[in-house]
């Protein structure tokens, strides 16, 4: 268990820079998760981590300890790969334990080591198989078990659970979840699943081309996204980002957004600092507004604008309903049998959790 | 799984199988029928030309007295043994080198698998030349400044054998460079990286888990290798015809002589008869797990 | 007139020079040849070949044969009978009868020869014996202490390579040599069980070991032709060779007795063991290729042919009535050698060749002698491996 | 996977071994080729002098002409040339013959399943073990009876069905890689059994392709047992051509010659292997590796 | 577009039986899901309905007419694969042509259906690059176009959008949606995922083991599950199943589960017919509950239960509180930011959404 200081590391595959100046930094008993699209170089920094890519520049510490120069071997890490990697020739328990034997920690001890990881992740009566009489969640159970007996300072996972079923997904997730509440140790897991990132991570880092877009608590990333890339990245359906006019209303701020063969909606009451009501008072900007912030108007919720629904989605436990609104579409998450598609409906905004964003540079107005 | 349709007339329906008749037919014929021919030849007194009049097992029994047939089936476990270990050795120690992003690839690919393009009927010479002792290696390290440097092998009986497996080892480890070249090429990456971090060393890697890995390419070796060895026949011939003496005779070589040059029809027939049933012996087991093990798989 | 495929194994130079001859000839007659040459494996190969063909029923016009490969074809029925010619030419009178089992077949003629090799000759480097001082020797035992006297002087006494066929040349010679004629008689013709134990057997087999002492050691794949090339050279002083390696010492200029010797190998009486070349037809239904059959015959059989042809392959005529005046000495020699070994009974099949017993006999001498030579065997192991080889040949 | 393997300070010294180790077996595999380079580079005389494996003190090109034009052939002088051309016609349709049998045979084993359709995989993949000697008079019987004995298209049709054995399991293993699924969507799309073979499987295989027919290309080339037993004189392959070049016996051997000849030989092959070097590992990968 | 009737269809491979009288039928324009776990036989089915596999008992019935022995083109239907199955060396454009080919169509018309198919799902651009030039939504789109362009009675999606990432595959599956509005072609669709069955379907029939489970509307298969294996397989998180005693309180059911360390909770006011009311009174039942039927308890909704929370899962929108309840693990789905794991909640249930199971054979009661 340790903490994780990345400081402006970069990274370049003969000119093309893969990573530019990323600085992370993490506590002990941390669960950082690296969030980004593919190819954003989350695997590279990873591996980085690992020492099994070089780092072109800045420096890696862990633990207080910079470990640029290190082997994979002597920085005290455990990793669980996309792939699962596990040794196909050698049994589940052969499997744990290799890592023990190549550093020559005795029989019984290794039993016992195999015996508790095993029973923490109840693959006990798997240990004579070999992987590939396993399904896919219990590979992925091994290779953490692997990681585990290292008892590393830090572990690193590389989207582990991308090469399992919906289903199987989400129960790893909160086994994993689990893990680290027990283990405690500090832990930088990559994904692409913004769901697996706003549901383990203590820490998020969105990353995009090789640049931390934004680093904080995943509720923060959630609520209060650094741009308009974030914005869109986390959350699903993703959050509506609606171009609109700035009015100023007192302290508060009202969007003006053009709705087509209808009146325009103006939504009042947004929050906003007095000096950006100022700047960008009459201006365009970009609204977000999250699916599940419109609400169908009642008497409590006043209508905030018309709109005529297009498609409409029942998920279950809510309804997707998509409509027109400033030119783009727009979805909002309702509760079900509430939404028709082709129907017209009032529909209300919770202006509290409205972000703005400058149409040019795309980042947050606070 | 597979896509086994039905087919709206009857005849589409059997058209697969109309289409595999014919080379099924030919297989079986050219094959089957033959190694029966065969068979019927090899319980029959027949020297110079085939014929027909049963005499038991009596052939089989002749064989079996004939020191040179004992020799040619020594050999062919003395040969087939090194010659695939040391095909396999040879041809995976380079294919793992050759897999360490090596900048002339293509080119030393091609060197090592260039044997395979040559007829053996001339560079059976070549190798006769190289392997002389007044001639070739040992000459050349005597010149040297070596004096005590022996190379003689093909010279004694005893040996002789080991120069036959040093060509064909020459001549096919390219092939098995190529296939497990092939096998390590789709093994995947962070097997490696997983192992890197648990800190395990690069020939501990390679030993305990990239080799073990490379066992279904292991396996289509061995089967080739097999064949190869199993037919090998110019080698022996080019390389020492035989000698010295009899003693690098292999049964292809055996069957071959006794056939045409020795009137003993019969004989030949029956040393067919026992290579085609240690083929059998090897082969049929392993077809049978594989297709089986695929139908459940 | 017609055309004539001729399936033959000759395929070095003076060979198909040599062949040149009778093709010419034919091609004057107006036939065409068809050439169909398989070398290899001592005709093996072009064995093989015709049996496929016969097998397939598509055979040669015409096939070169070699020891009883003739016979053995005729007693099924395939070769087509020469008497007619035979007949008329007057062959029977013209050839040493020693060779009428080779070319009749029951009554039928089945084969024209065209040249008779003789086997068991020495050749010598002249130059070597003289610095040495020795002289060609008259027995075996001499033959031996010659080889010991130049090995001392570092050179090596016999050049020789590996193969069975030439360690068989000299197993052949020591056969008749030690023992007589008529052992040759009784052990590579008739196999007889007692003659092929006895204890002169064990005696053959102490001599080859002998000479194999007087080997060197690089002979593993040497070719015959490159051991020729050692005695032109002066490397080696001796060569136990067929005729056909006269060619070689001719062909750099040397003269034989002025430059290099040629004698038969050593024996009380000397021994003329031959192997002939002769060509038979096949039966086939087309006519044409029938007649030029006939030409092909009468021209292997026509005493100028024969001369011409012998006069490049380095062997004397299968016909005795041909005159030798323009042949060289050791063609001379073998000539009237020839002469007085038919007399003494010593002109015998060669069994290297396949002109003493069946090949599948024939193979079991070579093998036992090949072994014998290379290995460390002891001679009375050779021999009983002799008699058991011969017994399950039967 | 080899990036994953290089790195860090002390990898220099490996890599220099690795390259070390690569090139001395480079020249050890190249050492008959250079001996028979130079042999063919030097006048008889020089060889029979002794000189074997040396450099050459005089080289000439006159036993590679030989080898192409002049050399005897029995006592036809034409040299390799018009064996060549036999060849080439005997390799080029059985190459064809065998290759695009096995390939439908391959489509029909996977695609295609009936009952009993590995039993017939059984079958045909035994016959890859066949010890050919075996076979020789039976297969001249057959051929004498269909009328091809003794002919290019005889050995073609020996050669092609013999070839099936081998090109039916490399297209097999290969096709049992590819999805159903593109079969099971051009039936829907209506194509039928030879439509999908020829519109859909068939450009997807170049890989196995390749493969197979440099395999049979090597094998069929390279045969003497089958050329020399059904074939005779002027219709004979080249490797018989050569085999009368150079098994001499009695005669005395021009090894200049027959080297050139030799490596004359091997010049298609060996252009097959360099030119198409690169996709037979690529499609030993994509399938045949299974045995 | 066209009516389907699966009528008891049967199928075994040898002895195995892999459908057991299976009988589903629609309507012309209906979007029938076929969903279930991995192996259940959706596949096959689908296989059947196209003519790839034939029929072992019963019969399939195309616009009325029974087609069991026509070949699949003549069935008039189309297909889309979950790899696609797009011909790796032909064009895009050569892709979506290549049935029209076999049929001989004319150049020209083969060229109108290319382009209205390519500008419906805006792939124009792309007609003549190969499949591996593609990324996975683009290959997904191209497999559509060449299903499109056969104007066929009746698709068919084999797991369609399992290859594509989380994101693209919402994307897809609303792009599916508008699809079926704009061409009202009758779809069958295979998948394992219960979201798309659910967004998609006007129909669906959920399967186990070559049986239908249920075959229903989709908020009727979510609100009223069959039985315990269709609640827990419809829903994400699953529906909670807690083993309870019944007790009839008047017209209504009250159901009481055990809480550990706790007094146990009586949740009452669940409807039940007369009749089942009296047979399970005093019983044990399963209760069924969504995670969205929990609520933290307020003024207006009276508290039910007391629970500790173990592990709280915020996934932005919501947040996933995990507890113990009857003994078994239960998730409520929450607003963000109202759980906290190890802290004590009073949680309200929406009474109107439980759905009782008789605890034995595991069917709903109503
Ligand atoms: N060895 C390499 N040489 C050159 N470029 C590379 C190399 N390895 C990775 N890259 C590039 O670096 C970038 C980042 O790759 P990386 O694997 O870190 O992405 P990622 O975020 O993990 O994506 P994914 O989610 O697909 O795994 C990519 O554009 C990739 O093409
Ligand atoms: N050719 C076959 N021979 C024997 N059994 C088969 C065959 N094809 C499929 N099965 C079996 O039939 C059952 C149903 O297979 P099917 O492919 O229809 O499942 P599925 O529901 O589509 O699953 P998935 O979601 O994994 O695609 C499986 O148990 C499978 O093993
Ligand atoms: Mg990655
Ligand atoms: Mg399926």
């Amino acid at each position: 268990m340790s903490t994780l200081e990345i400081d402006r590391v970069r990274k370049a595959y003969g000119h093309l820079e893969v990573l530019k100046e990323v600085s992370i930094s993490i506590g002990t008993g941390d669960f950082l998760v690296l969030l980004g699209p593919s190819g954003c170089g989350k695997s590279t920094l990873l591996n980085m981590i690992a020492g099994l890519e070089t780092i072109t520049g800045g420096q890696i510490r862990i633990a207080g300890k910079t470990v640029n120069d290190l082997s994979p071997k002597d920085r005290d890490i455990a990793m669980v790969f996309q792939s699962y990697a596990l040794y196909p020739t050698m049994t589940v328990r052969q499997n744990i334990e290799f890592g023990m034997k190549i550093r020559r920690i005795a029989q019984a001890d290794r039993d016992r080591a195999v015996k508790t990881a095993s029973d923490l992740l109840q693959i006990t009566h798997l240990l004579d198989r070999k992987p590939s009489q396993l399904s896919g969640g219990q590979r992925q159970r091994v290779a953490m078990g692997r990681a585990i007996v290292r008892e590393p300072k830090l572990f690193l996972f590389d989207e582990p659970l991308s090469n399992l079923d919906a289903k199987l997904r989400v129960d790893m997730r909160t086994e994993i979840k689990r893990l680290h509440a027990r283990l405690g140790t500090t832990i930088v897991y990559v994904t692409h699943d913004q769901i697996e990132a706003m549901t383990l991570a203590t820490r998020v880092a969105v990353m995009k081309d090789g640049v931390v877009q934004q680093l904080d608590e995943p509720q923060a990333v959630y609520d209060r996204p650094a741009n308009v890339y974030v914005a869109r990245f986390v959350g699903s359906p993703a959050m509506n980002i609606v171009p609109a006019v700035l009015g100023a209303e007192g302290a508060t701020a009202t969007a003006v957004i053009d709705i087509a063969r209808r009146p325009a909606a103006r939504i009042g009451g947004i929050s906003l600092s007095a000096e950006a009501l100022r700047r960008y008072a009459g201006r365009k900007v970009l609204v977000g507004i999250r699916p599940e912030n419109f609400s169908i108007a009642t008497a409590s919720a006043a209508p905030a604008l018309t709109v005529d629904f297009d498609v409409v989605e029942p998920t279950g436990p809510d309804t997707l309903a998509v409509f027109q609104l400033g030119g783009v579409e727009v979805t909002a998450r309702l509760p079900p049998r509430q939404a028709h598609a082709g129907r017209e409906a009032a529909l209300a905004v919770d202006t509290s959790k409205i972000v703005l964003f400058d149409s040019e540079t795309e980042t947050r107005i606070d | 799984m597979s896509a086994s349709t039905r087919m709206s007339s009857r005849l589409a329906g059997w058209l697969p199988r109309i289409v595999v008749a014919p080379s099924l037919l030919v297989v079986i014929v050219t094959v089957y029928l033959f190694i029966l021919w065969t068979g019927v030849i090899s319980v029959t007194s027949s020297k110079f030309v085939p014929t027909y009049d049963f005499v038991g097992l009596e052939q089989y029994v002749r064989l079996w007295a004939t020191p040179r047939w004992h020799t040619a089936v020594a050999n062919l476990f003395i040969f087939s043994a090194l010659f695939l270990a040391l095909s396999t050795g040879l041809g995976l120690l380079m294919a793992i080198l050759l897999d360490q992003n090596i900048r002339a690839e293509g080119a030393l690919r091609a060197i090592y698998l260039y044997p395979m393009a040559l007829s053996f009927i001339v560079t059976g010479t070549a190798w006769k030349w190289i392997m002389n002792p007044g001639l070739g290696v040992q000459k050349v390290v005597n010149d040297l400044g070596w004096t005590d440097f022996r190379f003689d092998w093909i010279t004694n009986p005893d040996t002789a054998i080991y120069t036959v497996v040093v060509a064909g080892v020459w001549q096919s480890s390219g092939f098995a460079m190529a296939i497990f070249l092939a096998g390590l090429r789709g093994i995947d990456n962070s097997v490696i990286k997983a192992a890197q971090i648990e800190g395990a060393s690069l020939p501990l890697i390679y030993r305990q888990i990239i080799i073990p890995m490379l066992r279904p390419a292991m396996l289509s070796v061995i089967v080739l290798l097999s064949y190869i060895a199993i037919k090998s026949f110019d080698l022996v011939l080019a390389l020492t015809n035989g000698g010295p003496g009899t003693a690098t005779e292999l049964p292809s070589t055996f069957m071959f002589s006794a056939t045409f040059r020795r009137n003993q029809m019969g004989v030949g027939a029956a040393s067919a008869v026992m290579m085609l049933m240690t083929v059998a012996a090897i082969i049929v087991p392993y077809l049978y797990s594989e297709l089986r093990s695929e139908n459940n798989g | 007139e017609g055309q004539i495929e001729v399936l033959h194994h000759w395929v070095s130079q003076s060979e198909v020079d040599a062949l040149n001859v009778i093709r010419k000839e034919l091609e004057a007659k107006g036939f065409e040849w068809k050439d169909s040459a398989v070398g290899g494996m001592s005709g093996a190969n072009a064995q093989q070949a015709l049996r496929s063909r016969l097998t397939a029923g598509n055979p040669p016009g015409a096939m070169q044969f070699l020891g009883w490969e003739g016979v053995q074809w005729a007693e099924q029925g395939v070769v087509r009978d020469l008497n007619d010619l035979a007949t008329a030419g007057g062959w029977r009178e013209a050839l040493a009868p020693q060779l009428l089992p080779f070319v009749t077949s029951g009554e039928a003629f089945i084969a024209a020869p065209i040249n008779m090799h003789r086997q068991n000759w020495v050749w010598a480097n002249r130059k070597l014996f003289d610095d040495a001082g020795v002289a060609v020797p008259k027995t075996w035992a001499e033959l031996i202490e010659t080889g010991k006297t130049l090995k001392e002087k570092g050179i090596v006494p016999v050049a020789m390579g590996d193969e069975p066929w030439q360690i068989g040349i000299i197993f052949d010679a020591l056969l008749s040599d030690i023992n007589g004629p008529e052992f040759y008689q009784k052990t590579a013709i008739d196999l007889d069980p007692e003659a092929l134990g006895s204890p002169e057997m064990v005696k053959v087999f102490d001599m080859l070991r002998e000479v194999r002492g007087l080997v060197d050691d690089n002979f593993v794949g040497r070719d015959w032709a490159v051991a020729t090339g050692m005695v032109i050279n002066g490397e080696a002083a001796m060569q136990f060779m067929g005729d056909w390696a006269k060619g070689e010492f001719l062909a750099k200029g040397l003269k034989p007795n002025q430059d290099f010797y040629c004698f038969a190998t050593p024996g009380a009486v000397t021994s003329f063991q031959y192997l002939i070349d002769s060509f038979g037809m096949f039966t086939v239904s087309d006519e044409t290729v029938q007649k030029a059959q006939v030409a092909l015959a009468e021209t292997i059989m026509d005493p100028k042919v024969q001369k011409g042809f012998n006069l490049i392959k380095g062997s004397i005529p299968a016909r005795n009535d041909v005159s030798v005046d323009d042949f060289d000495d050791c063609a001379k020699l073998g000539y009237q050698e020839r002469a007085a070994a038919i007399e003494k009974g010593s002109m015998q099949g060669a069994i290297t060749h396949g002109f003493a017993a069946k090949p599948e006999f024939a193979s079991v001498f070579s093998d036992v002698a090949a072994q014998f030579f290379v290995g460390k065997m002891s001679s009375e192991d050779a021999v009983k491996m002799l008699v058991s080889g011969i017994d399950n040949a039967r | 996977m080899a990036e994953a393997l290089s790195q860090s300070g002390k990898a220099r010294l490996g890599r220099l071994f690795v390259y070390g180790c690569l090139v001395v077996v480079a020249l050890l595999y190249l050492m008959p080729l250079w001996v028979m380079v130079v042999t063919s580079l030097k006048p008889l005389d020089e060889i029979y002098g002794g000189s074997f494996i040396g450099v050459p003190k005089v080289v000439t090109l006159d036993a590679w002409r030989a080898a192409w034009s002049e050399a005897c052939i029995g006592t036809e002088c034409t040299g390799l040339k018009p064996y060549f051309v036999n060849s080439l016609l005997m390799v080029i349709p059985a190459v064809a013959l065998s290759t695009g049998i096995g390939a439908i045979n391959g489509y029909i084993l996977t695609k295609w399943r009936f009952p009993g359709a590995n039993f017939v995989f059984g079958l045909l993949l035994f016959g890859c073990f066949l010890p050919y000697q075996a076979i020789l008079i039976p297969m001249a019987r057959t051929l004498g009876l269909l009328g091809l004995a003794g002919s290019i298209p005889g050995l073609v049709a020996v050669h092609a069905s013999y070839g099936i054995c081998f090109t039916t399991l490399f297209f097999r293993n290969y096709f049992v890689s590819l999805p159903d699924e593109l079969t099971k969507a051009a039936m829907v799309d209506g194509a039928g059994f030879f439509r999908i073979f020829w519109s859909v499987i068939l450009p997807t295989s170049i890989p196995i392709i390749v493969v197979s027919c440099i395999w049979q290309f090597t094998q069929i080339w390279n045969d003497f047992l089958f050329g020399v037993s059904f074939t005779s004189g002027s219709s004979s392959p080249i490797t018989v051509a050569l085999n009368n070049i150079v098994n001499v016996t009695t005669g005395r051997k021009q090894y200049n010659v027959d080297m050139a000849a030799a490596m004359i030989a091997a010049i298609p092959t060996l252009v097959v292997y360099i030119v198409a070097g690169r996709y037979f590992v690529r499609g030993l990968t994509a399938g045949a590796v299974k045995g």
